[in-house]
């Protein structure tokens, strides 16, 4: 693995304050690396678009951040904390180091404006010494990375179909060769033909470009096929954390592998799918200990009552980055 | 039946009834012009002119009121509005023609300022959710739930009088003729001033309140997080992705305004003497002049129905979604 | 412009512009002297432009008349043929004389034209020869005499043209008056003096008519010297305006022959007893209504018990009434109910069938002079022990409820002219008496019947001398004061508010010449007499 | 409850409390008999008169607090009738389909076109008499168009909403729909459409009192107390107190009522509820403002990095 | 649930659908307004279909191809533009009233979007006391009738849920009540709109489970639709597959989703992602020359999905392709089975 690029280090996001304040994203740390997809998995409900808004401090009200750091390495060495920016800092950073893809990218566009004005916009903010003719090149050369033919620039956005909108955003994020691409579920809402052409052209990018991806979905079989690693979230924790592979191969904590035991396989013998019992915790409620041992198949004494740490197995000669909470499996 | 031909059967309904009502309501207040008008003298005419007046009027002739009506659709139709009895014989037309301009200019200019004005406003409060902007909401509710014509004589005692450059009364200073002179337009404005102000403080918290809701609720849109994740300068995420969006539903308020410029306030005409319709219509009913009321009602219920027009327009120009595809 | 707003202090306003104010909302252009609809008469700029043939001044009831167009006319001994010399030298504005045709045109059109004729003047023939006109009527004029005196002249060239004088606006107008149109916008009518008027030119060059949109504005106008001329009702007068500058500042309004007063509906019990409206006439405190009603000046007191106006229908008072003033006497009140069979039940006015007395004062909503006075009225009734209930009605509503005799008491007015005989026609003529439901009465609102003074009035009215007349008038007298149909609070008014900061010369209590009102035919004669304030 | 916990809307509660409270018992605790006349002509407020007396000496106060009942009487009865009236035309005619629909929708436009104020007056030159209760069915009558409007378009956008697609595959009745699963999400728009025609009503009959309608008998309403002040010039007199104290209560009670509105808002709205918190305290002790498209950070990871 | 009568034939068809077509009128603006040219959404032509006792059966496809819109047809909640909707064998057209009540306590839909379907001022308890009611299914104990509707769905304890607003559910639950309100009416047939689109993987499972064990414990007809084609394997007992408002296959759900007949689902098959096929996401020749999915409202000629067809002939372009049966259970709308071809 390369160098790091962002690192999020105890980031606690809040939504609301005071008494009522719920905590949806707790003590998260977590590292991308250069040129790499980190898949992001969970429950819906589990926090992970709070994480993702949280660490680009997009949150809209009443979210708020409670503390942590992300910081940024930016190309030249320095570093620096997203945290700490002041709005203009913030403004700078947004789009040219960092872009984001949001969850219901079909409502990102907006419905007034030309896709034209909408992509040019960003790169006029950006680089404000930029011609009018270059900037509606670079928006030219954006659609037809996304496979979008450049005429439909002059189209508003309701005058494209779902997949088009997901794919005009997608180019529109990396108009700014950004460092780092925050996708949240860019496809839920699309059926897989479409789902696959989105994410076979951002694989390709992604090579070519040499960003980085985080990558949001609650869907496993997609998430284990399109990345490199993968970060299991629960109750707003990271739980589990490894190369996609080896999850999927030897999942460590029992709700990575309840995950993975309750999809339907297209292909292959129809197996047995199990499921996870229970529902979702309660965030105004969290158990105590684990928050998964209510729900937890191979609870045993010390999870109703102790937090388990994120940290490297002891008992299992994992390759490197290999992380889980969960008191099967004490940490070093 | 096509799209097009429905609405404009829709237009002619709207506008037959309205006219219909406009005619026959008028008619059934008691009484007639010439006894209203021997009654608000007072006096000062004789009770021997009422004959003479009848006779002057052409209401001595027992029309009934079916063939009035059939006489005033053919008189409309060959655009004849009439002749006023408050003014006889000066033709309704007349009277509505030297009167509009001073009502649009007013009343028309100062709906498009206070929505211009609320709107920007709204949309600040709406942005600075929280802030001290916050606080113009309450205070113009407050404004304007006063009356208008209190507003405006408190305005007349307090700004006017022998020591303020304010006029209280009329449309521009009786020493000057209309004509495009830097005199008389120089003139028109300063009386324009108070009743404009009137106006403005009275209409303007309505836009502010519709124009801050709908920004709160496009605040928080996608679209906006998108724009502010883009690094898009505040003024224009606020502008351009934020308030763009949230003035389409204001925008047929608007319009429905618009059309009410020359209904809508009688009452500052009346109080600041403004030579302007909604004065007349107010005369026209104290004398029951029927020509004069219809002819006046014609032009809101026209204008209301341009308005509604425009309104279509303006949403199809603002709203791409609504355009024709293709 | 003078946008200042300020006092009439301006220096190029001062001295040869009037400005008159008037409160009656923009106005189209329309020079129709003919008709009260146009701007000219209700502004008052057609009593400028166009002459009368002799001024006739109502505040006087002696001596009012003086030779205008016409230098001399002469009546018939039975009123019933007039013949008008006309003066010579006369120039219409456009150069043309004005001859004896011209008059005898214009009678000819009001004669013509049912809807030019608003004083209802029944003409017989009329005739011109050399400089002379001669009207001819079926009966005697005497009662109508200053209607016919007053008559306008309207250049015969001019007019013959128009296809219908009576829907003619009249763009252009051309008369005989020291005055020509000069500009006109809704808002304010200017008029500039001619050159080759037939007197001397006026001191006053141009004359500005402002039409104010309504008695508040009137009032500010006036308060700080934008208009110098008006007739406007304004509360509380000094406070309002004679105040801001006591020293030029004047109202002046001489009461003429005319009346308002609360009329009972004579058909109504318990109303149609003379006893009680006189008993009710005793109580109504006139003072509070002059000063808190009428702010004072408006309508002036009516204090003789006659109704009739004083002093300028002094002479017509019979001798037994001349001093006969009305004063609040709510115990001589209470003792002639009581002696005429009414009750009292604790506070309470009982009629003599046992009945509590009650009545309901109607009056249109928005009249706040009337309301006032009828409030006062309420409360003075409640001192002899009748409840009233003041119903504000709607305008359009109270004006039917007259017409068709539906009402218990109402505030009211009749009819004015050269003499008390306007007064007690549009009170107790017979012949205008309708029925109860019956509508389109002209005067008479009270249902008032009497054959005595029906008689009278017709005799009054018929009369070939003047003692017939003095003996009518003072039967008239009699029967009012016995019957006292109307309780007359309050006197007509020809006055006006000015200001003598600009312009001297005003009729005021010492110089009675003419009424004070802008909109009048004298309004010509005052404007000839200002002269610049030095 | 909750509507109390927003500050605006109990500010609002409480003043409308006042006046309600003065509307019923304003005729017994009014000093005066608000129409007898006194020596005190025009007076300015004094120990015996508090807010002074009339041209014909009776006092401001009296005639205020005995005018409330009548204002606040109409506006309630008209927005009543109102509301009802744009309640039904609005929503039926939104939820139905066509001919009769169509006739509803294009009643309401003609009601629009047709200017409120002069129709008003007209109507009320029609009636015989012009009581309090005749004000406000006329008001109401009139004023509901603006209102069926908006509930019409709000309906239509309503109709096609899954629940009542849903509501209907499960069987229901159309009135049933109409009045269950429509009208109470329609709340909000009918709140404050009821509080938008009160405050026109009210405003619709202090003009019509000003203007000299519905003046009649011996009722008094803020209306009639400018009424006479506009008539005697007041204000050119210098007695402000005969003017200034109605046109006051009007913008209070307009205000309470907008005031009230935004408890209403919040009350149904799941949107604008709650949050009232706008501004966060941070560890640091500053205060920031939440806003959209920049979180506000509390505190930061290490205490110890600078 | 007592076996249902009359059924039509000892198949067990409850409902069938024959040559459904809906064509939406398309709103004119503009200069159309004056032309005569009528512009319509052909969002569904000519489908054919048939639901059994006892049996799932799957509708996937593309999103608007048209799946909703034939699921809402088969509830009456569209007037449709031709075809036919046979209840036991009799043909049906019910718009409102009595009749259409009486279609409904048989026939029930679950709504695609919970969030959307269930009103948000009411509480559970009254949106499936509603359905009881109506039906007569309350019974005595009204209570009673809840709990059990609750208990059906897995919603325990009862007591929890029934005074719950629907915002104060997570997206699961609501599923679960929308899914107990269609079941209160006591229906043979549910028309499931994708009643677990919006669930995760966990909880979408659960959800399924429920499903199926009321097919086999109440003998329910289902039409489940859904574009996630490995739980209409793992789901239905058969599968029809949609392209732009036509079906273009159908069979037996294994055979289908392992064996796929049509190009387009094969397309279909290829494009979902597979966790065994880990390094291999790479972007292959086919995926780039997948295209978009055509208009509806000016459809290609001949077979719909012709423009985006690798195996494309000339005749594709012309021809409108019937349905060819390619073996038993298993057919295809597509001119590369017809066995008849020179
Ligand atoms: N405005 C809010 N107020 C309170 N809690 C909230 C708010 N918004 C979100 N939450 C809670 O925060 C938690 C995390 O939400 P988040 O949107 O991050 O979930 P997610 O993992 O992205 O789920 P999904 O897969 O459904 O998108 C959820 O339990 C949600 O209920
Ligand atoms: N009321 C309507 N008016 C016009 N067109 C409609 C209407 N409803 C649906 N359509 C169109 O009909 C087509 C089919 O829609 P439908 O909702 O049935 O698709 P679907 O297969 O359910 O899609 P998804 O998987 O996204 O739910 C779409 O093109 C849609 O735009
Ligand atoms: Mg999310
Ligand atoms: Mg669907
Ligand atoms: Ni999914």
């Amino acid at each position: 693995m390369s160098d790091a690029v962002l690192e999020v280090r105890n980031l606690d996001v809040n939504y609301g304050i005071g008494d009522e304040a719920v905590n949806a994203v707790h003590d998260v740390s977590l590292t991308l690396h250069r040129g790499e997809v980190l898949g992001l998995a969970g429950e819906s409900g589990s926090g992970k678009s709070t994480l993702a808004y949280g660490l680009t401090r997009l949150l809209p009200p009443p979210g708020v951040i409670a503390g942590g750091e992300v910081i940024y390495h930016a190309e030249n060495g320095e570093t620096a904390d997203v945290m700490r920016m002041t709005d203009r800092e913030l403004r700078a950073f947004r789009w040219a180091e960092t872009a984001i893809v949001f969850q219901g990218a079909m409502n990102s566009l907006n419905p007034v404006h030309k896709i034209a004005t909408q992509m040019t916009d960003a790169i006029k903010a950006h680089d404000p010494g930029s011609t009018a003719r270059s900037r509606l090149d670079r928006a030219r050369e954006m659609l037809a990375l996304v496979g979008i033919s450049a005429d439909r620039l002059d189209s508003y956005p309701h005058q494209l179909s779902g997949g088009m909108r997901q794919r005009v955003m997608i180019g529109m994020a990396l108009a700014l060769d950004p460092r780092v691409v925050i996708m949240d579920e860019p496809t839920t809402a699309l059926d897989v033909v479409i789902q696959r052409q989105i994410l076979g052209q951002i694989i390709a990018l992604r090579e070519r470009l040499g960003f980085s991806v985080l990558f949001i979905t609650h869907d496993l079989s997609l998430l284990v096929e399109f990345s490199d690693r993968i970060a299991i979230m629960y109750g707003g924790r990271i739980v589990e954390e490894a190369p996609a592979v080896d999850l999927y191969r030897s999942s460590l904590h029992p709700y990575s592998d309840g995950l993975l035991h309750s999809f339907p396989a297209l292909h292959g013998p129809r197996r047995e799918l199990t499921g996870i019992p229970g529902s979702p915790p309660d965030l105004r409620a969290m158990p105590t200990g684990c928050a998964f041992h209510p729900r937890c198949p191979k609870v045993f004494e010390p999870c109703a009552t102790d937090l388990p740490v994120l940290g490297v197995p002891r008992d299992v000669t994992a390759p490197a980055g290999r992380t889980v909470a969960c008191w099967l499996h004490p940490t070093h | 039946m096509s799209y097009l031909l429905k609405r404009i059967a829709f237009y002619l309904f709207t506008a037959w009834a309205a006219i219909t009502i406009n005619f026959f309501i008028p008619r059934l207040i008691p009484g007639d012009p010439v006894q209203s008008l021997i009654t608000r003298m007072r006096g000062q005419i004789t009770s021997d002119a009422v004959q003479s007046l009848y006779v002057l009027f052409g209401l001595n002739k027992g029309d009934s009121l079916v063939s009035q009506y059939v006489k005033y659709w053919g008189q409309l139709l060959r655009g004849d509005l009439g002749v006023s009895f408050t003014f006889f014989p000066s033709q309704v037309g007349e009277v509505i023609g030297q009167s509009l301009p001073w009502t649009l200019a007013l009343v028309g200019l100062t709906t498009v300022i206070g929505f211009l004005i609320g709107t920007a406003l709204g949309t600040l409060a709406g942005w600075r959710r929280g802030s001290w902007m916050d606080a113009v909401i309450p205070v113009t509710t407050f404004l304007s739930s006063i009356p208008y014509f209190w507003l405006g004589l408190i305005a007349i005692a307090l700004f006017t009088g022998p020591d303020s450059v304010l006029p209280a009364a009329g449309g521009f200073d009786p020493g000057v003729v209309p004509s495009w002179t830097g005199g008389f337009i120089g003139s028109a404005l300063l009386h324009g001033i108070l009743p404009a102000v009137t106006i403005l403080i009275s209409c303007m918290s309505g836009w502010i309140l519709s124009m801050r809701n709908m920004m709160v609720t496009v605040a928080s849109e996608d679209y906006v997080t998108v724009a502010h994740a883009k690094g898009l300068p505040e003024r224009r995420v606020m502008v351009r992705y934020a308030a763009r969006n949230a003035l389409l539903p204001n925008v047929s308020g608007f319009a429905l305004s618009l059309g009410f410029i020359v209904g809508g306030t009688l009452l500052v005409e009346i109080v600041f003497s403004y030579p302007g319709l909604g004065y007349q219509l107010f005369q026209a009913v104290g004398t029951k002049d029927y020509p004069l009321m219809q002819g006046i009602f014609l032009i809101i219920t026209l204008s209301v129905l341009l308005a509604n027009f425009v309104a279509d327009l303006a949403y199809m120009l603002l709203d791409p979604r609504t355009r024709r595809e293709g | 412009a003078c946008g200042s707003g300020g006092q009439a202090t301006t220096p190029h306003a001062s001295n040869t512009v009037l400005n008159v104010g008037m409160p009656n909302g923009p106005q189209t252009q329309n020079n129709n002297p003919f008709l009260n609809t146009s701007a000219a008469r209700s502004l008052g700029y057609a009593r400028v432009i166009y002459e009368p043939l002799v001024m006739f001044n109502e505040v006087k009831a002696t001596d009012n008349t003086k030779p205008w167009l016409a230098t001399k006319w002469d009546w018939s001994s039975d009123y019933k043929k007039i013949t008008f010399t006309i003066r010579d030298n006369v120039k219409w504005s456009d150069g043309q004389a004005l001859t004896a045709d011209d008059v005898a045109y214009t009678f000819q059109l009001v004669r013509d034209n049912p809807g030019l004729n608003i004083d209802g003047v029944k003409y017989k023939d009329v005739s011109a020869a050399g400089n002379q006109v001669t009207l001819g009527f079926d009966s005697s004029q005497y009662v109508f005499q200053k209607k016919i005196l007053e008559q306008f002249v309207v250049p015969k060239h001019i007019w013959s043209t128009y296809a219908n004088p009576a829907t003619e606006t009249v763009r252009d107008p051309v008369g005989s008056g020291p005055y020509t149109l000069k500009t006109f916008t809704p808002q304010t009518v200017t008029v500039a003096a001619r050159a080759g008027y037939w007197q001397d030119a006026p001191a006053v060059k141009e004359i500005r008519y402002t039409s104010y949109a309504d008695n508040q504005a009137q009032t500010t106008a006036l308060a700080n010297g934008q208009a110098e001329w008006s007739f406007v009702f304004i509360p509380n007068y000094q406070a309002v305006y004679t105040s801001k500058d006591p020293a030029h500042y004047k109202i002046w309004f001489p009461p003429v022959l005319g009346i308002h007063g609360l009329w009972f509906n004579t058909k109504t019990k318990p109303w149609d007893d003379p006893t009680l409206r006189k008993a009710v006439n005793m109580a109504v405190n006139r003072d509070d209504i002059f000063t808190q009603g009428e702010a004072g000046y408006f309508y002036p007191k009516v204090d003789n018990i006659t109704g009739i106006p004083t002093p300028v229908g002094t002479p017509f008072l019979d001798s037994a009434y001349q001093d006969k003033k009305v004063t609040v006497d709510v115990d001589g009140a209470r003792q002639l109910l009581t002696g005429k069979g009414y009750s009292y039940d604790g506070t309470t006015l009982k009629d003599p069938s046992g009945k509590p007395v009650t009545i309901t004062l109607t009056v249109p909503s928005g009249w706040s002079d009337y309301v006032t006075d009828l409030e006062i009225i309420k409360d003075n009734m409640a001192k002899i022990g009748i409840a009233a209930t003041v119903d504000k009605a709607n305008q359009d509503a109270w004006t039917k409820a007259l017409d068709t005799g539906d009402y218990q008491g109402a505030m009211h007015w009749t009819n004015n002219g050269p003499t008390p005989y306007d007064i007690y026609q549009g009170i107790m003529d017979g012949a205008l008496f309708k029925p109860v439901g019956t509508g389109g009465i002209n005067g008479n609102y009270g249902r008032y019947e009497n054959a005595e003074a029906t008689q009278a009035l017709a005799d009054f009215a018929g009369a070939a001398d003047d003692a017939t007349r003095t003996r009518a008038m003072n039967t008239l007298q009699k029967v009012f004061v016995e019957q006292m149909p109307v309780v007359v609070t309050s006197a007509a008014n020809v006055g006006g508010e000015y200001s003598t900061k600009n312009w001297i010369g005003w009729p005021d209590d010492q110089n009675q010449y003419a009424p004070a009102q802008p909109t009048l035919e004298n309004a010509l004669d005052v404007v000839m007499r200002l002269k610049p304030a030095s | 409850m909750r509507f109390v916990a927003n500050p605006k809307a109990a500010i609002g509660l409480t003043l409308m409390g006042i006046f309600v409270l003065m509307a019923v018992i304003g005729p017994w605790i009014s000093p005066y008999d608000p129409s007898t006349r006194s020596n005190d002509l025009v007076a300015p407020p004094s120990a015996a008169h508090w807010l002074g007396t009339t041209h014909l000496g009776q006092d401001i106060l009296s005639q205020l607090l005995s005018g409330t009942r009548s204002v606040i009487e109409v506006g309630l009865l008209a927005g009543v009738v109102a509301s009802i009236l744009a309640l039904l035309v609005g929503v039926t005619s939104g939820y139905l389909s066509g001919g009769g629909a169509e006739t509803l929708s294009a009643l309401s436009n003609v009601f629009l076109v047709i200017p409120a104020l002069p129709l008003i007056i007209i109507i009320t030159s029609i009636l015989p008499e012009t009581g309090d209760f005749t004000i406000a069915m006329v008001i109401g009558l009139t004023s509901w168009a603006w209102g069926a409007r908006v509930l019409r378009a709000q309906t239509l956008s309503l109709r096609n909403r899954d629940y009542v697609e849903a509501a209907r595959a499960t069987g229901e009745k159309t009135w049933r729909i109409l009045l269950f699963e429509i009208m109470p999400n329609l709340t909000a728009v009918i709140a404050s459409n009821f509080i938008g025609t009160v405050i026109f009503a009210v405003t619709s009959e202090i003009t019509l009192a000003f203007i000299g309608v519905n003046t009649s008998g011996d009722s008094w309403n803020w209306g009639t107390i400018l009424f006479w002040a506009q008539g005697q010039q007041a204000l050119a007199q210098g007695a402000w107190w005969w003017f200034v104290p109605a046109g006051l209560a009007i913008a209070l009670l307009g205000t309470a009522l907008a005031l009230l509105n935004f408890g209403i808002d919040e009350f149904v709205s799941p949107r604008l509820r709650g949050n009232g918190r706008t501004k966060v305290k941070t560890v640091d002790g500053d205060t920031v403002r939440m806003r959209v498209g920049f979180t506000p950070v509390l505190g930061f990871g290490r205490r110890d990095t600078p | 649930m007592s076996d249902p009568s009359g059924s039509a034939s000892s198949t067990g068809v409850v409902l069938e659908a024959d040559g459904l077509t809906k064509h939406f009128p398309v709103r004119k603006r503009g200069r159309e307004l004056l032309s005569n040219v009528v512009r319509k959404v052909r969002a569904v032509d000519d489908v054919s279909l048939t639901l059994r006792r006892g049996r799932v059966t799957a509708l996937v496809g593309e999103s608007g191809s048209g799946k909703s819109t034939v699921a809402r047809l088969l509830a009456q909640l569209y007037p449709r533009t031709a075809g036919d909707v046979r209840l036991h064998g009799e043909s049906t057209t019910v718009r409102g009233g009595r009749r259409f009540r009486a279609y409904c306590r048989q026939v029930q839909m679950i709504f695609q979007d919970p969030f959307a379907s269930l009103n948000p001022v009411h509480t559970v308890r009254y949106h499936l006391t509603r359905a009881l009611r109506i039906h007569g299914n309350a019974g005595d104990d009204l209570e009673k009738a809840l709990a059990d509707l609750l208990t059906r769905v897995q919603l325990t304890p009862p007591e929890r849920y029934v005074d719950k607003f629907p915002h104060e559910l997570s997206g699961g639950q609501r599923q679960r009540v929308a899914i107990a309100r269609a079941l209160g009416a006591d229906p043979e047939v549910l028309l499931a709109d994708e009643p677990v689109s919006m669930l995760d993987v966990s909880i979408r499972l659960g959800v399924l489970n429920l499903l199926r064990d009321l097919k086999e414990r109440l003998h329910l007809a289902i039409l489940y639709i859904t574009h996630d084609i490995a739980s209409a394997r793992y789901f239905a007992d058969e599968t029809l597959v949609m392209y732009a408002g036509r079906v273009v296959e159908g069979g037996d759900s294994e055979t289908v989703t392992q064996r796929p007949a049509h190009p387009y689902t094969q397309l279909l098959i290829e494009s979902a992602p597979d966790p065994d096929q880990i390094a291999g996401y790479r972007l292959s020749e086919k995926d780039r020359g997948t295209g978009e999915p055509p208009s509806l409202i000016n459809p290609p000629a001949g077979c719909r999905f012709h423009p985006r067809c690798p195996h494309v002939m000339d005749r594709c372009r012309t021809e409108l392709p019937p349905r060819f049966d390619i073996g038993a259970d298993h057919f295809a709308a597509c001119w590369l089975y017809d066995r008849a071809a020179p």
